[in-house]
């Protein structure tokens, strides 16, 4: 019976937390939209190789006439090399949510080690990480990604890390809250009390609990990283493949606006808005089904 | 006359997993001097039923029946008189009086504020007014001018009760005032509402779980199971003599220290306190009742009379009945 | 204010701000123009030919070995009343000779100067070595009497207003980041110019500033790109101007990069030191398809080397045997006959077998119209047999990379020739490559040829205009030939101004040139504009109908927010609790 | 069985010491039940804590099986095989994102117990919920109080242990529930010949209850004894007063002056500022109450007979 | 923008209200003040120190760098080499480095030619205008929607406003900024382009009050664009922390006590609410700062943004390097004064 049921007690058990967090989850209007957005824009992202490649995006390939408005054979017009902005769009989706993940990612993990073994270890350790998690907390993130994407180049990766690097400090004040609030419960004494350790405490009650925070913070996280890779972009300091953000400095540096192609600035500026508010949105009605606090104010 | 009388009140929460039917036709009334205490297990409606007196519930809670104080239906007026006779006629003291009070706000203002509202003192008299108030529970004057979370946990009740007398009202509901604090503590603030009874001939209704507490206050004595009354009458004999079944395991579960019964032998109610989304049909106690009868999942039960002034909800206690309602309960 | 009634003002859009008013210090175009029109100089490019001809200095004489000038300055007047005289200009070129902060702006000029001292209005500069180009000096004539107070002149910004100026204008207020107010200079020895004032304001978002110009906020623009010129093309109000201009870009093929010790240096793709593999290159690439997609066919496809068209008389053309025209039948003969042939991926190798021909080409990674030149050289090349892929670099790397330290195969460049192409030429000289010790000399290519240098020298002496340009000419030839480099074309000028606002402006050259950016002050001399109509102004309409209504418009915002807030206050009030 | 001798527990708090346990004796015999009881603050909880070794004390020692016991993280964890807490909060103590399965099986998995699944069925069951495996998968929140409080004794139980130690284990649970809660700790104590110190401010539970019983004064015991002979005849004014405001006691006494406050024990009796025997002046009549300000009285033995530590009772008796 | 929504509390915020959090001991303000002044010097020095190793990151020769490909020979490069100090070891560097900074010398900007602290100087007063005048409406926007979401939750007025905060807190502000330029800069359709695209005024500014009104008229645009995108934080953390508030027991007790419905949220509510979200607005300094940046660029405002970005196009290390320690330095600043006000604000926190 053993090994076989304690196998199933674990399954059973697991499906139906989901059932429950799918329950709740399914109440948040807002929450299922963003992640039906969500998980169509991943999916699109996913099969783009299916159908196009790398060659949308290059210029000898764009036969079409420049800042061509919309017709059949382009549906959102085309650029000022007269590229697809569809099939550009498409293609740059992989970029954006690709730096949107990672960077969000690392700043999660970061956020994450650092957070809880803030909020776990007391003693010098856990000050120490606290002043350190301070001092990032008020760098003004956008200037610091900015100086850091100028000094090391603007590669994907670079783009990446410097997203990461500046953003972590706020996950890890919340994770440590989060920890405080978890490690001051009576069942970490309890769980003491029965001779689990750093490792067992962290791993079996601290984690399980921050984790849905950690999960919602994640998605906003991810909002937020691609809305900074398109500043970055914007801003010239991102020396990008194809991405949202870098078509948004191509059509401000071929003046699309000036030109009329409204499309070429408005299509991938909603794209940004579209995923970034999923994300938003999605994180939002996690965080509220999710972290008890607010649950209550709903 | 009656200050204060309920007639089948019911409160419904509304929530998304369904409705909530925290209290269940409840009907009291309470004389003007006299003290009520309400008692019950966590979760059967006792804090639903007092909030419910003054329309203090959340918008997603639906009242019925009717709450009548001094003639007047509370559920029925304006708000412009609701706020008038809130606090002026009848005012409460939370449960929980640690969160009752405004953080942020110096103790005087607190006080002083219903006596502003009310128009019953300008700002500068308000003050005299309160510093009588802090004395008449035992506080300093210059409290007054302290913060909450610089007080103690029976410190602030006091100025929960202190705030609750501000405009003098003839009613004062006190939800659990005294849990959660200290035994020490506890009995200073009993005695202190104790000596305001008797001084002021102020009409009380006060709430607890613990049925001595009540009955060491209280004239007469409503114990609830499940959103009901489900026993009233004059508290010693409540609480000595229980009716119903539930009332007797309350009671037993408060030994005598020094009763050589309850020594080694403590008692209790078996079985899990109802859902109250989800009432057992008939009685709803029957589940755990160690007295029931086969006719219990089925019956509708009422408040019969149980004795002079008292009525139970129970079987045992029904007027045609075979068996006398005096049947003698015993609870493991 | 408003413009007083029949002003007339010229207001002119930038896409840089001004760097320094101190002309020793300022290098950003939009201000060494600003102090072309605030300072005279030795000499003036002529408005027709491009030739110097006399500006402050009035005439000039040189000694037979080319080593002693002698300037006749001007008797003409600053801008305060006091007299120009030879030692204004001897204390300005000695003062750049002698003071390390001076040398900022225009140091290489004086490189060359062994002394240079003031006689009554006689300047007479020794020349170290000889020099055709000394004529056309780029150094403006500072008043001495005003600047030799100035002490700490690296920390000076000029910002006493109004300048003591010798040219057509006087600046007269500076908003740093904002805007330049120049006024006509009534004491200016030609004349004071038509208009009373010159604005130029500063756009850092060039759509801004190209929507400035349509909406009437300003009156011309200059150095606009491709895609914001066809934006103003179809404006009626607007005069698209659409001629050839200065800049040539060019290919920087990196043929054996090597330091001023001969040693090699860098990673360079050793087929490119090859001078076939150079020109297969050259033959690959379809120059007028680059003008047509890359610059929106606003360019010219380059026949010639690095010299544009514009300054006829030293530009240099191919033709016949010499011009290499888009033939990749022929490049993959070439580089067939030279032994690089082709693998089973089509990819060519070099002749011992070893290396493929896969070139980086390097360029500037904000630039994207750079990436789009990338992706059709990639294609061209990849008819050859030839890989390239691209290389971004930030601007520092990019300079670092292909003058310093040679690591790249092909490079874009460009270079905005002025009317002596002395200095773009001598950015191919052996001198200008980097010491072994890692410093740079500014080279262009890492060329270093013995025919080239000799003709260099051979030109710096030559003083007959119509000789030397026939030296400079053959030089290009070389470069051609040589291709270290590969000019690929000529960017026209593109501008814009108002035509209901200019009524007359010359460019020069007065033949198809350039209205700003260009050498010397001519066309800003010679602009005449619409004087502002008594009472309301056109200058300001835009901005003041802005303000008007935008000041409404906040009024009436604010008052409806007020105006919802307290009647929500009162519906609010006994809706509950 | 488990023993603590001379202990002292210091925390730093605003630069001076709380001394929440002030040397305390105190031993739990085998099968014994012990009741801890006293107000808030006089550091009940701090005690139970040491005794488990979740706290280090500053001085003193906790013995168990004659041996003291040991801080490394090995012989912490064998000694928490031997002895197991029950706390207060049931809601609490139970990790809400935890099965009742699992939050069983959390003991057996972190000492490496083997039958897992079997030792979580007959923990449930002892604790009373039966059959367990309908209580496997349900979360706490679904659990009513006392269900969650069997949880926790069952968590507790899985590991067999020797002594349980309860801080407040009905203190929120509801009064009719509390009783089966208590009886429960009562057959344990007859079924596996379990030892238990149960801490408490309710002195009726302690009746109910324990065998013995310790009152504890500001880190002090200052009385201690069989049940029936310190509640039915208290002889340190602490206790009377505790007993007084008990809702049936004929008369009341209200201790007046401050709450206790670890970080300033008084000299002398910790106890004289609030005592109601000074004060009311039968201290001086026996001619003890100089003492009682001045002369600390002395840490109370680890024995089982009734005792106290007052200078009143000490000339009285 | 950049930081996720709601999702940092203050420091303070967390001391008085996170469970299990170590709460300030009862010092005094002064000294509290003083250990928190300790801290941001600290901070600073961290800054200062990071500084300089991060700029020392930068591939390449820093003079090259400087130069940007200007032509320089030798003798000048080594000239300039030895101006900088680059020609000393790294530990000499660093403490000459230490030195400048805190004489507030950072240096010359290589593009300007001057003292980088001069530049600043210039700078930052249209930015303080901008960003304190887009701060100031943003703050009131947000917690006064905020205060209305949260006390009417779930109403029409909650869900519009929280949706249209949510749209604008995800677009990128220069888009954003980009669109309002066209629609209300250049003009669209029927709509004209009533307002300055560029700058803080105009060339031809008048004086006086219309000088005021002119400058006004500038600042519509950009502080439209960073309003749009900083209010939304302001607003849902008022909502959410008014709504923490709404629930709590001393709110039902004000309604107990017969006060009208607005004067429980304006006496009790809000005045709660409130303690977060002041320390918030301190806290996103820096995020506005960073919107400044982008906003500053569209609109060609002379702020400090737009000197730092035209830093890094050019790119001017020294100039980047003294913007970016300002930048952090103003913001580490507000974020200690934050600490203090709230220790001011909250009286479960200021000592007794
Ligand atoms: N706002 C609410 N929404 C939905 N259900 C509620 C709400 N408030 C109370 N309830 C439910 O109503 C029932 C009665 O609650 P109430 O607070 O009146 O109990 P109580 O007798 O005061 O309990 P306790 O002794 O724990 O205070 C409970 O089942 C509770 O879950
Ligand atoms: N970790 C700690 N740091 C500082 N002081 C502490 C700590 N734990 C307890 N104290 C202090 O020690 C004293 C005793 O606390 P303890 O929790 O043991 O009391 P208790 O008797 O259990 O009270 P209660 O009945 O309220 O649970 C208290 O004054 C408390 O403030
Ligand atoms: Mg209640
Ligand atoms: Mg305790």
């Amino acid at each position: 019976m053993s090994a076989v049921a304690t196998g199933s007690v674990a399954w059973s058990r697991r499906r139906l937390a989901f059932d429950r967090f799918w329950r709740d989850f399914r109440q948040h209007r807002g929450g299922m939209v963003g992640l039906l957005a969500l998980v169509v824009a991943v999916v699109l992202a996913l099969v783009a190789p299916l159908f196009i490649d790398d060659s949308v995006t290059s210029v000898v390939s764009g036969t079409s006439d420049d800042f061509a408005p919309p017709s059949l054979a382009a549906p959102f017009g085309t650029d000022e090399s007269g590229r697809s902005v569809l099939l550009m769009v498409w293609w740059g989706s992989r970029t954006s949510l690709l730096i949107g993940f990672l960077a969000a990612l690392l700043s999660i993990v970061i956020g994450m080690v650092v957070g809880i073994a803030a909020g776990h270890f007391r003693g010098w350790l856990g000050a120490t990480l606290m002043r350190i998690t301070d001092w990032f907390l008020v760098l003004p993130s956008l200037i610091t990604a900015m100086v850091l994407a100028a000094i090391l180049g603007g590669s994907t990766f670079t783009i990446i890390v410097a997203i990461g690097v500046t953003t972590w400090a706020t996950t890890a004040r919340l994770i440590r809250a989060q920890t405080l609030a978890v490690e001051a419960r009576p069942y970490i004494e309890r769980s003491k009390a029965l001779g689990g350790g750093h490792w067992h405490i962290t791993t079996r009650h601290v984690l399980p609990n921050v984790a849905p925070l950690l999960l919602a913070s994640t998605t906003l996280e991810v909002a937020s990283a691609i809305v900074t890779e398109s500043t970055l972009a914007f801003l010239g300091v991102s020396a990008n493949k194809t991405s949202w953000g870098t078509m948004l400095r191509a059509s401000y540096d071929f003046g699309a606006a000036t030109a009329g192609a409204w499309w070429y600035i408005i299509i991938p500026g909603l794209c940004i808005l579209a995923v970034v508010m999923a994300f938003t949105l999605c994180g939002r009605a996690l965080e509220a089904v999710l972290n008890p606090r607010l649950r209550k104010a709903g | 006359m009656a200050l204060l009388e309920l007639d089948d009140v019911s409160v419904t929460y509304r929530i998304a997993a369904g409705e909530v039917p925290a209290v269940r036709g409840v009907s009291l009334t309470l004389d003007a001097g006299t003290a009520l205490g309400v008692a019950g297990e966590s979760g059967s409606g006792k804090s639903t039923l007092a909030m419910a007196l003054l329309r203090l519930l959340p918008r997603d809670a639906r009242v019925g029946g009717r709450i009548l104080l001094d003639g007047d239906d509370v559920l029925a007026m304006k708000w412009g008189r609701l706020r008038a006779v809130r606090w002026a006629e009848a005012s409460i003291v939370f449960q929980g009086a640690q969160h009752g009070l405004n953080p942020v706000q110096r103790i005087g203002d607190q006080i002083a504020e219903p006596l502003l509202v009310h128009g019953l003192a300008k700002p500068d008299s308000a003050r005299g007014r309160v510093a009588e108030l802090l004395e008449q529970v035992g506080l300093p004057a210059w409290r007054a001018r302290s913060y909450p979370h610089e007080l103690s946990g029976g410190q602030r009740q006091r100025i929960m009760i202190a705030m609750a007398l501000a405009c003098s009202p003839r009613l004062i509901i006190a939800d659990e005032p005294t849990t959660a604090l200290d035994v020490m503590v506890q009995a200073q603030v009993l005695t202190l509402i104790k000596e305001l009874l008797a001084e002021r001939g102020i009409s009380l209704i006060m709430i607890s779980h613990d049925l001595s507490v009540l009955a060491d206050v209280c004239d007469r004595l409503a114990v609830m199971y499940a959103g009901r009354v489900v026993e009233h009458g004059p508290s010693r004999e409540v609480f000595h003599d229980p009716k119903h079944p539930y009332s007797a395991a309350l009671a037993a579960a408060f030994p005598t220290v020094g009763d050589p019964v309850s020594r080694l032998a403590p008692k209790g109610l078996g079985g899990d306190p109802p859902d109250p989304m989800d009432l057992p049909p008939g009685c709803s106690f029957h589940p755990r009742c160690p007295v029931a009868l086969d006719e219990c999942p089925t019956l509708d039960v009422k408040l019969w009379p149980a004795g002079p002034e008292r009525r139970a909800a129970c079987v045992h206690v029904r007027p045609e009945q075979a068996e006398p309602a005096e049947t003698t309960l015993e609870v493991s | 204010q408003e413009p007083a009634a029949g002003k007339k003002v010229l207001r002119v859009g930038a896409t840089q701000a001004v760097d320094s008013m101190n002309p020793f210090l300022a290098v950003r175009l939009v201000s060494t123009s600003i102090h072309r029109w605030m300072y005279g100089f030795l000499t003036v490019p002529d408005s027709k030919t491009l030739q110097p001809s006399p500006d402050l200095a009035e005439s000039w004489t040189s000694s037979d070995d080319g080593l002693t000038w002698t300037f006749k300055i001007r008797q003409a007047k600053w801008s305060d009343g006091q007299p120009i005289t030879a030692d204004d200009a001897a204390w300005t070129l000695n003062k750049i000779m002698t003071d390390d902060a001076a040398k900022t702006a225009n140091g290489p000029a004086v490189e060359n100067y062994e002394s240079v001292t003031a006689n009554g209005q006689d300047l007479v500069i020794k020349l170290k070595a000889p020099q055709a180009s000394i004529l056309e000096n780029p150094i403006p004539i500072m008043p001495k009497h005003v600047w030799e107070k100035v002490t700490d002149l690296a920390n000076y910004e000029a910002d006493t207003y109004p300048t003591v100026s010798s040219g057509p204008y006087i600046a007269v207020e500076h908003k740093k980041d904002q805007y330049v107010k120049l006024q006509a200079n009534p004491n200016y020895w030609r004349g004071k110019p038509k208009i009373d004032e010159l604005q130029v304001i500063f756009y850092d978002n060039p759509q801004a500033a190209i929507a400035g110009l349509k909406k009437g906020d300003i009156d011309l623009i200059g150095r606009l790109a491709p895609p914001e010129f066809q934006a103003i093309q179809n404006d009626p109000n607007i005069v698209a101007w659409n001629n050839q201009g200065r800049r040539a870009a060019y290919l920087e093929v990196n043929p054996g990069a090597t330091t001023t010790d001969n040693k090699p240096v860098g990673d360079g793709h050793p087929a490119l030191k090859d001078v076939k593999v150079r020109q297969a290159l050259h033959y690959a690439i379809d120059k007028q398809k680059l003008v047509d997609e890359v610059q929106s066919g606003l360019a010219k496809p380059a026949d010639g080397s690095i010299v544009p068209p514009m300054y006829k008389d030293f530009f240099w053309e191919a033709t016949g045997d010499t011009k290499v025209t888009y033939d990749p039948a022929k490049a993959n003969k070439i580089l067939d006959d030279a032994g690089y042939k082709k693998g089973a991926d089509g990819v060519r190798t070099m002749p011992d077998g070893k290396k493929k021909l896969e070139f980086r080409f390097t360029i500037h990674a904000d630039t994207p119209i750079e990436d789009k030149l990338g992706e059709y050289l990639t294609g061209f090349f990849k008819e050859i047999g030839v890989t390239l892929t691209t290389v971004k670099l930030d601007s520092s790397k990019f300079s670092e990379e292909t003058g310093v330290t040679g690591n790249y195969d092909i490079a874009i460049s460009g270079w905005s020739v002025n009317p002596d192409p002395e200095e773009v030429l001598a950015t191919h000289l052996c001198s200008r490559r980097p010491t072994p010790k890692g410093e740079g000399g500014g080279t262009e290519s890492f060329y270093c040829d013995p025919t080239f240098e000799k003709l260099y020298q051979e030109q710096l002496k030559e003083l007959d205009r119509t000789k030397r340009a026939d030296l400079i000419k053959q030089m290009q030839e070389r470069l051609y030939t040589e291709a270290p480099i590969i000019a690929i074309y000529y960017t026209n000028d593109l501008e814009g101004y108002r035509k209901d606002r200019i009524t007359s402006i010359t460019s020069i050259p007065e033949e198809n040139g350039l209205l700003y950016g260009g050498s010397g002050y001519w066309p800003f001399y010679t602009v005449d504009t619409v004087a502002a109509p008594a009472g309301g102004s056109a200058s300001g309409g835009g901005s003041n109908t802005g303000l008007i209504l935008g000041v409404v418009g906040g009024v009436v915002v604010l008052g409806l927010v007020a105006f919802l807030v307290t009647r929500r206050r009162k519906s609010a009030a006994d809706e509950r609790e | 069985m488990l023993e603590a001798r001379d202990l002292h527990v210091e925390f730093p708090s605003r630069g001076r010491a709380a001394r929440a346990v002030d040397g305390v004796d105190l031993a739990i015999g085998e099968g014994e039940i012990v009741a801890l009881v006293g107000e808030s603050g006089c550091g009940k909880t701090t005690l139970a804590r040491t005794l488990l070794g979740l706290e280090r004390p500053t001085s003193g020692s906790v013995l168990y099986g004659g041996t003291a016991l040991e801080y490394g993280s090995k012989a912490l964890k064998a000694y928490r095989r031997e002895v197991q807490l029950v706390l207060q909060d049931p809601m609490g103590s139970l990790n809400p994102r935890q099965t009742v399965y699992e939050a069983v099986a959390e003991g057996p998995r972190i000492h490496g117990l083997a039958g897992e699944q079997e030792i979580v069925a007959s923990a449930l069951s002892r604790a009373g919920l039966r059959p367990p495996e309908r209580f496997f998968l349900r979360y706490p929140h679904e659990l009513s109080g006392g269900q969650r409080q069997r949880v926790v004794i069952a968590g507790a139980l899985a590991l067999e242990p020797k002594v349980l130690i309860a801080d407040e284990p009905v203190a929120s649970l509801d009064a009719s529930v509390r009783g089966e809660i208590l009886a429960l700790l009562l057959r344990l104590r007859d079924e596996l010949g379990l030892s238990a110190l149960v801490v408490t401010h309710d002195l009726g539970l302690a009746w109910n209850i324990a065998d013995r019983v310790a009152v504890m004064y500001l880190g002090r015991i200052v009385e201690s004894g069989p049940v029936e002979q310190v509640l039915t005849a208290p002889r340190h004014p602490y206790t009377q007063a505790l007993l007084s405001v008990l809702p049936e006691s004929p008369e009341r006494v209200v201790l007046t002056g401050e709450p206790p406050d670890p970080t300033r024990i008084p000299g002398g009796c910790r106890f004289h500022a609030r005592c109601q025997v000074l004060a009311s002046g039968r201290a001086a009549e026996a001619g003890v109450d100089g003492r009682c300000r001045t002369e600390p009285l002395s840490v109370l033995p680890a024995v089982p007979t009734a005792q106290a530590a007052c200078h009143y009772a000490a000339v009285t008796d | 923008m950049t930081a996720p929504l709601e999702a940092a509390e203050p420091a303070a915020v967390q001391a008085a209200a996170g469970p299990g959090d170590e709460r300030p001991t009862h010092r005094g303000t002064l000294q509290y003040a003083l250990s928190k002044a300790g801290g941001a010097l600290f901070s600073i020095a961290m800054v200062i120190i990071g500084t300089f190793f991060v700029f020392r990151l930068l591939p390449g020769d820093p003079v090259r760098n400087l130069a940007q490909g200007r032509n320089m020979t030798p003798t000048q490069l080594a000239l300039e080499r030895h101006r900088l100090g680059l020609d000393k070891p790294m530990l000499d560097q660093f403490v000459d480095f230490v030195g400048k900074t805190l004489r507030f010398d950072l240096g010359t900007s290589y593009e300007y030619k001057r003292p980088v602290l001069d530049l600043i100087g210039e700078r930052l007063g249209p930015t303080l205008l901008l960003a304190g005048v887009g701060l100031v409406i943003a703050v009131s926007l947000g917690l006064w929607q905020g205060t209305r979401a949260g006390w009417r939750h779930n109403s029409r007025f909650d869900r519009v406003s929280t949706g249209v905060s949510l749209v604008l807190w995800s677009v990128p502000t220069f888009w954003l900024g980009l669109l309002l330029l066209m629609v209300f800069g250049v003009g669209i359709g029927p709509i004209p382009g009533i307002f300055p695209t560029r700058g803080i005024e105009s060339v031809d500014a008048p004086d006086g009050f219309a000088y005021v009104l002119d400058v006004a008229s500038h600042m519509v645009l950009p502080c439209l664009t960073l309003v749009a995108v900083v209010y939304a934080q302001y607003l849902l953390v008022m909502r959410s922390s008014l709504l923490e508030e709404v629930s709590q027991d001393y709110v039902t007790v004000a309604r107990a006590k017969g006060l009208r419905d607005d004067e429980v949220r304006r006496r009790h509510a809000v005045p709660n609410a409130l303690l977060p979200t002041v320390t918030l607005v301190f806290m996103r300094i820096g995020f506005v700062v960073g919107g400044a940046v982008t906003v500053e660029t569209i609109y060609s405002w002379p702020g400090l943004g737009q000197l730092f970005y035209e830093a890094i196009r050019v790119p001017d290390f020294t100039l980047m390097q003294g913007t970016f320690m300002l930048i952090t330095v103003a913001v580490i600043l507000m974020n200690t004064l934050a600490d203090v006000v709230y220790r001011m604000l909250d009286p479960r926190v200021r000592s007794a």
